[in-house]
């Protein structure tokens, strides 16, 4: 179920790439779209009644129904990642809103015409 | 020697060139100088050969893989890195402050071509990304910024699909390791749905950095707006990482109804390249989208998947770095020199450089795949190769060559045309650019008229490409 | 020493003329024409001989074949002496380095290609000298890179035509060897064979100049170096007639073809591409008429001639295809001393335009006479070569009964007499220019090649026998029959021809002439400004020289006709405005347009491949 | 050799004392027609040996040369018409020698005419030549069938087949024989397609320049010139003859239905010419033609 609600997230996502004007807002879908997809990487991982995958003292039963971790693992790595394409792009926003005068595609893109 | 060292060495320097600013441009060629040795030494050897990394074992653990085709496209790589790291310090302005993205790059890039790993490669295609929006945006006007940011957008969203994709594989085969998956997808192990989403996921992702239709909008802007230095190293050097390892993936891990996909979208590639290219007025544009045709070229090869087809599609590859490394700085060199690139002003540049005129020559005609150059030898198997598939597909590649012809002669024509206005100065060529280019210049031609021998290099390196990766997987799955 | 070592040592002698050629170019320059006049005459006299054949591989499935057979040997001998002809006449003419550089690299892949045995090393090779050459047109003349375009376009369809049937024979035929293809084609299907000759044929069509590829022949043919154009047309039109002669003649198309629809004992491709000859006689006469450039008008003869070699080897049998060959050889020669004609004009007064001249008949005698014999021969009036081929190919169309072929070829050939004589007036009779007045002879080393030619010319015109009994021996080696000659006698189906006899019938025509003339009473010699004007008194008497727009009432007949010659450039038109559909389509300036196209592509394909 | 030579002096002597006999006799037939009386019927010969002693001018080398030429090829032509029994060269009297050796003395004629620099030599060559584009093409096809049919493209041996078939082409290929004798009118440059000389509006064309022995020897080569093409035409369609004075009696019967048409013409302008020839004729000639190869086929 909950890979569902994720791959919606990441339709409502890519909905507003297609759609906002602002190059923030842009940023800001492709966040959403990204975490639809990172929690969909945990879902696959995730097991009913699954127990956390480290032996412990209260937890050394032999049972093979532990979750994945290794989804886990990608995720923080897709999260880190994630952030740091924000930053960047943000970044571009601020110097494109410096020499531009604007953040919103449609100006920009007629400002800067066709690519030759 | 481990390879990892390719990866490790520029990537600690560019984390020590981020404190030290000041010496960051001394890193970078460091860095270049050593992955270009480092590349050469590991071509010395032969065979598939997988390190493990932190010691777990693949399939548990990230693994890098280096292939005959490896051993070819590496050295490539990092060779023409290295050079064009020198062309870049030979200018006065040379600023340190992209150095570190620069030396991120390499780091990336060898990446990419050694990891065995689809999650490890996606963090590589991410730091590549990364640095590549960067350096899109070196240019000088505004125009590169958006230009960047368009990219930088639809490289994300590639980068998303790739990892959905990954995602789904992922859940089907229980592990990451490009091999093991390989061994149990052609053991029909794998729901052929799945494969068929997660393909087309993929497909899509690494579309976008290698340049397929209808992925690739990003191409023309960043080609056309970046700075010289850096659509240097986004049209010779990215494009050797990110379509070989386009094939390797495909062929590894995809579906075989998507290799269908494949052969379509690389000819249509092809055939919407080259006829826009032949609308341009512009050097830049038109080698931006000559190297979106190139590169469909490339690919769609895969979708044919034989040994021949792939070995094509090696030489394909190096033929199209080689070669366009020497046209865009050819390019970068007039826009300096001239303040401009279009038709009009190159003409009778060959007159005043004869040089310039020469390599430039040499590139294009290699390029567009005339005999006595390596281009041509890389087209006849292409062409030969694509009878495997559909008649329709040699005939449409063909058709594309005539058009590729044109528009290159016509830039070949405009430099040795006759020129009658006002009285231009010789321009003199900066020495390292006239010394790599004729190196590279004559490469194109020894390839083009060596021997047989010669060019079984690329055929073991075909050959690579369709099995190395899956034997590994074998031999891995015997091991556990 | 073989072929390889020359074909090796002439590649090499391309850089090393390069370099000879920056130190000093004249040394280089000779050296380019000995090398040439040494291989023809290698060529000429150990080729004849003996049969050999040499290989050496390029890839796992191809090899370079290498071989002399009484084929090559004739095409050879052809194209090398018009090289070597044209190395010596080049030598007053303005040296580079480039342009030695590419034609010495034009003349290795010439060479290569005539002595190819198999379809792959025809092409390389051919492929060498087409793109050395496109580079060597662009290099003198300020108009030539526009024209030079359309002829990369042209050959690379031929090219990539001729690829592609040499990579589906391969795979449908196991082989690329002329020989061995040619035993397997017929067990092939009727598909696969038709597939394989039309894409050859397409090659043929392209570099020979054929309709519809003609277009690229006018502007290339005079826009290249003066000194070029002789090789341009003389031999490298000519490797064309060697791939058809290979794929009429060496392959049996006749015989593969029979189950086709036949006309007139003509299968329907062989028809076809007859058809095209026909065409393009008639269309590169009509142009050559109204041409008022005189190498453009050398170049629509072109087209007129290729005409002839393709109509005449496509439709085969005895006496075409001798006459197929040897109009090959007439009009290499042909072409080659009228270009090198025009060119020693253009290297005394510089200009190539026919009305810009007159009168140069007695400052430019031998120029005048290598013209005039070649027109001669052009117009095919015996007693030179080029009647012979013309009467062999007529006895073949009254064979096999084709009025349309024929309309075609005697459109040609009485057209021919208008075209040529249009430079002959308007170049070197009527009143001299002013400016011409102290114009002298070409220098001695312009004068020899081209009195070379002439002289060969009139040898093949006065014993025809000797060329065809060579000629013999080539269709002999594709098994057809020969035709009968004997020292001085062409035996046809429709009747004799005999040179010798002819040719002193004339001479004694001549002799009774002069001997009248000469016994009436001397006439006074007045010059030009001297005539009839109804009254009127000339200023200016190179003002009264007629030759702009001589046939203008020709010309008026054919003003409204559509010129094929658009075609190429409205279909360039075509292809950027599919270039910017498509640029709109795929490579919007707003990202989210193709961040849409990828989604649609992605949701697409699924929808499709599952 | 001796009955060569022999027969070769007599049939130039033939052709040229019959040709100018009859090309005054044509004077008279159409001074005749326009109610004129016209000269004596040797008022040619007259004029051709009364020019060939005048004082001349030349106009340089070629234009001497060319005459010379003009009328060499014309004289060798000759010798390849049989009249009659008497035939020079049996069996190399083949239709394509003797239509490219008349060239040769169409293109001396040509470059002598050019050589005196007159334009209004160069207009009436270049309407001679455009002309001749004009009426060669329907008659050459015309003749691709008769030598299809016949087999063989010499003039005696197809003088001797009809002969021996009893029929002439005139009747086995009457559309033909129409073709080759609107051809044959402008060959011999009668109305209505004599605009390469048209006297009045371009002093006579080609002739303009010519004076003295000049214009005597090219008057010369005209009779020799009419001889060939109506010899032509007489043997290819009208069985030629089996004696001389049947060949004669065709040759002027062809020659004088020439004269009488032409005698009566307007003239074209010389594209009108062309299109004209290449309209009915080359359409009839393709009919013809197609007839023959296609229907009747060839001639057992």
């Amino acid at each position: 179920m909950i890979q569902y609600f994720s791959l919606l997230l990441t339709a409502i996502g890519i909905y507003g790439l297609l759609s906002q004007k602002n190059l923030v807002k842009l940023i800001v879908s492709l966040n959403i779209a990204e975490i639809g997809v990172n929690l969909f990487i945990v879902s696959i991982g995730y097991i009913e009644k699954g127990v956390v995958p480290i032996l412990s003292s209260e937890n050394n039963s032999s049972t093979l129904l532990f979750v994945d971790p290794l989804p886990q693992a990608l995720v923080l790595t897709s999260i880190v990642i994630g952030v740091g394409i924000t930053a960047l792009a943000l970044a571009i926003i601020v110097t494109i809103s410096h020499s531009k005068g604007t953040i919103d595609i449609d100006e920009l893109t007629e400002r800067g015409g066709a690519e030759e | 020697m481990n390879p990892v060292w390719l990866i490790a060495v520029p990537l600690a320097l560019a984390f020590i060139s981020t404190f030290a600013n000041k010496i960051s441009n001394w890193l970078l060629i460091l860095s270049a100088i050593f992955n270009a040795v480092a590349g050469i030494f590991l071509s010395f050897s032969s065979g598939t050969v997988s390190y493990s990394i932190g010691g777990w074992r693949p399939p548990f653990g990230i693994d890098l893989i280096v292939t005959d085709a490896t051993r070819i496209l590496l050295p490539v790589a990092n060779i023409l890195f290295f050079f064009a790291v020198i062309i870049h310090f030979s200018k006065k302005r040379a600023s340190e402050k992209f150095s570190v993205v620069y030396t991120i790059s390499l780091a990336s890039l060898n990446g990419i071509l050694l990891t065995n790993d689809l999650f490890n490669l996606f963090v590589f295609l991410e730091i590549a990304g990364v640095a590549a929006y960067l350096l899109a945006m070196t240019g000088k006007k505004g125009e590169s910024k958006v230009a960047a940011f368009k990219y930088l957008l639809l490289g994300s969203v590639g980068s998303l699909l790739y990892l959905l994709g990954v995602a789904v594989l992922y859940a089907a085969a229980g592990t990451l390791n490009i091999s093991a998956i390989a061994t149990k997808v052609s053991d029909g192990l794998l729901n052929g749905d799945v494969m068929l989403v997660s393909s087309l996921l993929m497909i899509a992702g690494l579309g976008v950095e290698s340049k397929l239709v209808p992925f690739n909008g990003w191409v023309p802007g960043v080609f056309t707006k970046s700075s010289n230095m850096a659509t240097l190293v986004l049209a010779s050097v990215y494009p050797v990482a990110m379509i070989s390892t386009f094939s390797r993936v495909i062929l590894a891990v995809g579906d075989r109804r998507a290799l269908d996909l494949v052969i379509v979208l690389g000819v249509a590639t092809v055939l919407i390249g080259e006829v826009i290219a032949f609308k341009q007025r512009n050097l830049r544009s038109t080698l931006a989208y000559s190297s979106i045709a190139q590169s469909g070229l490339a690919i769609f090869l895969v979708g044919i998947g034989t040994v021949e087809a792939l070995t094509a599609s090696v030489m394909l590859i190096i033929n199209n770095a080689l070669a366009k490394f020497v046209l865009f700085s050819v390019d970068s060199y007039t826009t300096e020199e001239l303040g401009a690139d279009d038709l009009e002003s190159l003409y009778g540049l060959g007159r005043m450089a004869p040089v310039v005129g020469l390599i430039f020559t040499v590139s294009a005609l290699s390029i567009s795949g005339m005999p006595l150059f390596f281009g041509f030898r890389a087209k006849l198997l292409a062409i030969s190769s694509s009878f495997e598939s559909l008649l329709v597909v040699p005939i449409v590649i063909l058709l594309a060559a005539v058009i590729e012809i044109t528009y290159y002669f016509r830039w070949i024509f405009a430099l040795y045309r006759p020129y009658q206005g006002e009285e231009r100065a010789r321009l003199s060529l900066p020495l390292e650019l006239m010394a790599i280019g004729v190196v590279l210049a004559a490469i194109l031609v020894f390839l083009g008229s060596s021997s047989y021998e010669t060019l079984m290099t690329f055929s073991k390196a075909g050959n690579a490409m369709v099995d190395a990766i899956i034997t590994l997987g074998k031999n891995l799955i015997g091991g556990v | 020493m073989s072929i390889l070592t020359l074909l090796v040592a002439s590649l090499l002698a391309a850089p090393i003329l390069y370099l000879l050629a920056k130190f000093n170019t004249k040394i280089a320059y000779g050296a380019y024409a000995a090398l040439q006049v040494f291989s023809f005459i290698y060529v000429f006299f150990t080729g004849r001989s003996n049969v050999s054949y040499e290989v050496i591989g390029i890839t796992e499935r191809l090899n370079f074949n290498f071989g002399i057979t009484p084929t090559n040997w004739f095409f050879a001998s052809i194209v090398l002496l018009i090289i070597s002809m044209s190395a010596i006449f080049m030598f007053p003419l303005k040296k580079s380095p480039v342009k030695i550089f590419l034609l010495a690299l034009v003349s290795a892949g010439t060479l290569g290609a005539v002595f190819s045995q198999d379809f792959l090393t025809l092409m390389i090779f051919w492929e060498i000298s087409t793109w050395a050459s496109l580079i060597l047109i662009i290099q003198d003349k300020e108009k030539s890179p526009r024209e030079a375009i359309k002829y990369v376009t042209i050959a690379s369809i031929g090219t990539y035509s001729m690829l592609f049937a040499i990579f589906y024979m391969l795979d449908k035929l196991g082989s690329i060897d002329f020989s061995t293809v040619a035993t397997r084609i017929e067990s092939a299907t009727v598909e696969v064979q038709l597939v394989i000759l039309i894409s050859l044929g397409v090659m043929v069509l392209a570099k020979m100049g054929v309709f519809p590829l003609h277009i690229w022949l006018r502007g290339s043919h005079s826009s290249a170096p003066d000194e070029f154009s002789p090789i341009l047309s003389g031999a490298l039109t000519k490797i064309g007639a060697f791939l058809l002669f290979t794929i009429t003649a060496a392959l049996p198309s006749f015989r593969i073809f029979s189950q086709l629809p036949v006309f007139n004992g003509i299968p329907m491709v062989n028809y076809t591409f007859a058809l095209l000859g026909g065409i393009s006689i008639v269309v590169g006469t009509v142009m050559a008429i109204r041409m008022e450039d005189a190498k453009e008008l050398i170049a629509f003869s072109t087209v007129s001639n290729s005409g002839y070699i393709v109509m005449a080897l496509s439709i085969g049998g005895t006496y075409a295809t001798a006459g197929g060959l040897m109009h090959v050889l007439n009009h290499a020669m042909a072409s080659a001393a009228m270009f090198m004609a025009i060119a020693a004009v253009a290297y005394r007064t510089g200009t190539t335009k026919m009305h810009e001249m007159g009168g140069l008949i007695l400052k430019m005698p031998v120029t005048f006479a290598t013209y005039l014999v070649a027109i001669i021969s052009v117009a095919g009036i015996p007693p030179t070569s080029g009647f012979v081929s013309k009467w062999l190919i007529y006895q073949q169309l009254v064979q096999n009964g084709l009025p349309f072929l024929a309309f075609a070829a005697f459109f040609g050939s009485i057209g021919s007499f208008m075209y040529v004589f249009k430079p002959l007036a308007g170049i070197f009779l009527g009143q001299l220019k002013p400016q011409h007045r102290n114009l002298k002879e070409v220098p001695l080393v312009m004068v020899v090649p081209m009195a070379i030619l002439t002289l060969l010319t009139v040898f093949w015109g006065m014993l025809p026998s000797n060329a065809i009994k060579t000629i013999n021996a080539v269709t002999a080696s594709v098994g057809i029959n020969a035709v009968e000659v004997t020292f001085s006698r062409i035996v046809a189906l429709t009747g004799e021809w005999d040179s010798i006899l002819v040719t002193t019938v004339f001479a004694i025509g001549f002799f009774i002439s002069l001997f009248i003339f000469m016994r009436a009473k001397k006439a006074r010699q007045v010059d030009l400004m001297d005539n009839y004007t109804a009254g009127d008194f000339l200023y200016t008497s190179e003002l009264y020289h007629f030759s702009y727009r001589m046939y203008r009432p020709f010309d008026r007949l054919f003003e409204k006709w559509p010129s094929m010659e658009d075609w190429l450039s409205s279909l360039s038109d075509k292809i950027k405005e599919l270039g910017a559909l498509l640029k709109a389509i795929f490579y919007p300036a707003n990202p989210q347009l193709y961040i849409g196209l990828a989604m649609v592509a992605i949701i697409g394909t699924f929808w499709w491949l599952r | 050799m001796i009955i060569t030579i022999l027969s070769a002096i007599a049939l130039l002597i033939l052709a040229f004392a019959y040709t100018v006999t009859l090309e005054g006799i044509a004077r008279k037939i159409e001074a005749r027609i326009h109610r004129r009386c016209g000269p004596p019927f040797w008022q040619n010969f007259i004029d051709i040996f009364k020019s060939l002693t005048k004082h001349s001018i030349s106009h340089g080398f070629i234009f001497d040369f060319g005459v010379l030429m003009a009328l060499g090829g014309t004289i060798a032509t000759v010798l390849f018409i049989p009249a009659g029994n008497l035939v020079v060269f049996p069996g190399l009297d083949n239709v394509f020698v003797i239509i490219y050796l008349l060239a040769i003395g169409l293109l001396g004629m040509a470059m002598s005419a050019v050589g005196s620099g007159n334009p209004n030599a160069s207009i009436g060559i270049g309407r001679a030549l455009t002309q001749m584009l004009g009426y060669e093409l329907p008659f050459m096809i015309v003749l691709l069938g008769v030598f299809f049919h016949f087999r063989t493209s010499s003039l005696s041996e197809l003088a001797v087949l009809q002969n021996s078939g009893g029929t002439y082409n005139v009747l086995i290929m009457p559309i033909g024989a129409v073709v080759g004798f609107v051809s044959l009118m402008g060959m011999l440059g009668k109305k209505p397609f004599d605009t390469f000389i048209a006297p009045a509006e371009i002093a006579s064309g080609p002739l303009v320049e010519y004076s003295g022995k000049y214009l005597g020897l090219l008057m010369t080569q005209h009779a020799f010139g009419t001889f060939i093409e109506i010899g032509l035409f007489v043997n290819l369609f009208l069985g030629g003859g089996k004696t001389i004075w049947e060949f004669l009696l065709k040759f002027f019967l062809v020659y004088f239905l020439a004269v009488i048409i032409s005698s009566i013409m307007p003239r074209f302008r010389v594209e009108q010419a062309v299109k004209f020839y290449w309209k009915w004729p080359l359409i009839l000639s393709f009919i013809q033609v197609v007839i023959v190869v296609f229907i009747m086929g060839r001639r057992v």
